[in-house]
């Protein structure tokens, strides 16, 4: 069964407050029961990287946050499979405990499952 | 059926290849804002898909032209496109 | 049919502000119900009071609160996105001891559950993006 | 009004709601002068959630809300725990608040 939100997150951490405030909005609207499936596409798939430091520039960890995705109730994330291949990035390094990783390569058949999609 | 929307120049962001990349088959493309730079002249960067549509107005207030498979639509139509299309995803 | 607009860019900034404020009149113009404006990130400021346009350029502050006075449109400000960047009501300037607050008359601060709430309650939820 | 309490010889100060300025004011001793002018009185119990959610905000750099905090209370103390009933007889009125607050947690920006 389909759900009605899907949440797309494009965009890389730290260079845009965009990728924290989307994260924050999956977050938010998980507490609240209404759970949204989320897809990481283009630069948004830096936000999976492990071991950022984000201390060194003074900012909060995006992966720390993301790793408490299970605790709110997310326990799977759609993965842009081109959107890693273009960047060089293999799926292996990105594991998040408590989350199944699902990489995807038909985008536009993913997103047509949805009512709603938010873009971050 | 998605309505993709895409407001970036294709020469600044990836916005629209990301977002040509993910459009099925019977979605429709709408180049708005400095989206509408890839309305022109044929860019090299990405084909853009016949049918798709651009809002003449920002094409206009930019002095672009757009290539004759484009559909110019105003507002209104812009929004019968909502309504006909889900889900609605901008790409920026 | 019942449409959710979501803003990320600030006025006189990117131009889809502009865009959004154009294409909310049009869709209560032609009738749809326009069930909540959520402005989020950078689409806060657009809530600020403060801004002063020179008068040849376009009032979209204006333009939103005569949406609000007209249409009854719902226009909520992300409380977290705005606190970050200094939009706040009377009550939120006070709580956070901030000296002056600058929320313009129409728009209510929200938590983040109000974007959650629009999904479900629209048909359709139109995103304009930033451009940074 | 800001103020400022003296704890243990340091004074530390507050925001007008009780806040923490600065989050590394915070010690066991700010926590019970905290919990007091909340009407709670610190027990194992309470301190057993507090360590808690100082280690949920050190793993995620978040403060949880309700639901993920029953979660990972029940993933660390067990099933009898990790109910919102319980955690609302320790920390009354609104237990992801309220114990936030106590264990030195930033302020959320979400409540009005």
């Amino acid at each position: 069964m389909s759900q009605i939100t899907l949440a797309i997150c494009r965009h890389a951490p730290y260079g845009n407050a965009l990728a924290r405030e989307g994260l924050e909005a999956v977050l938010a609207a998980a507490a609240m029961d209404q759970t949204p499936d989320v897809l990481f596409t283009g630069d948004g798939i830096f936000q999976l990287l492990p071991d950022q430091a984000a201390g060194e520039i003074d900012q909060k960890s995006l992966h720390r946050n993301l790793q408490a995705l299970p605790m709110f109730g997310v326990e799977q994330i759609y993965v842009c499979q081109r959107s890693l291949e273009e960047r060089a990035v293999s799926s292996n390094r990105l594991a998040i405990a408590g989350i199944n990783l699902v990489l995807v390569q038909d985008t536009g058949g993913l997103i047509s499952r949805y009512q709603h999609v938010l873009s971050f | 059926m998605t309505l993709h929307i895409v407001n970036q120049s294709p020469y600044r962001t990836s916005a629209l290849r990301d977002c040509l990349d993910a459009m099925a088959d019977g979605d429709a493309l709408l180049l708005i804002e400095d989206g509408v730079y890839a309305a022109g002249a044929p860019t090299g960067i990405a084909p853009i898909p016949a049918g798709t549509y651009c809002l003449q107005a920002d094409a206009v207030a930019r002095g672009i032209t757009p290539a004759k498979s484009i559909t110019l639509i105003d507002d209104e139509r812009w929004i019968a496109l909502c309504v006909e299309h889900t889900p609605i995803v901008s790409w920026f | 049919m019942i449409f959710s607009l979501v803003v990320y860019s600030a006025p006189h900034a990117g131009e889809s502000a502009a865009t959004a404020v154009r294409f909310a009149r049009a869709l209560v113009d032609q009738g749809h119900r326009l069930y909540r404006v959520f402005f989020y990130g950078d689409g806060v400021h657009s809530g600020s009071a403060l801004a002063a346009p020179p008068q040849d350029e376009q009032d979209l502050l204006g333009q939103w609160q005569a949406l609000y006075r007209e249409h009854g449109v719902d226009l909520v400000v992300c409380i977290a996105a705005a606190q970050r960047r200094g939009v706040l009501s009377q009550s939120e300037a006070q709580r956070l001891e901030r000296p002056a607050a600058n929320l313009a008359e129409g728009f209510e601060l929200g938590g983040l559950g109000q974007l959650a709430d629009a999904t479900a309650h629209s048909d359709r939820i139109v995103t304009f993006g930033g451009s940074a | 009004m800001s103020q400022s309490v003296t704890i243990e010889g340091r004074e530390i100060p507050l925001d007008k709601e009780g806040y923490l300025r600065h989050l590394q004011d915070w010690s066991p001793a700010v926590a019970e002068y905290m919990a007091a002018s909340e009407g709670i009185d610190l027990t194992e119990a309470h301190w057993e959630v507090l360590n808690l959610l100082q280690d949920f905000y050190r793993q995620f750099e978040l403060s949880p809300a309700m639901r993920p905090l029953v979660k990972y209370v029940g993933q660390q103390l067990g099933p009898d725990k990790g109910r919102s009933i319980y955690l609302m007889q320790l920390f009354p009125p609104s237990p992801a608040r309220v114990a936030s607050k106590i264990a030195g947690l930033p302020k959320p920006t979400n409540c009005l």
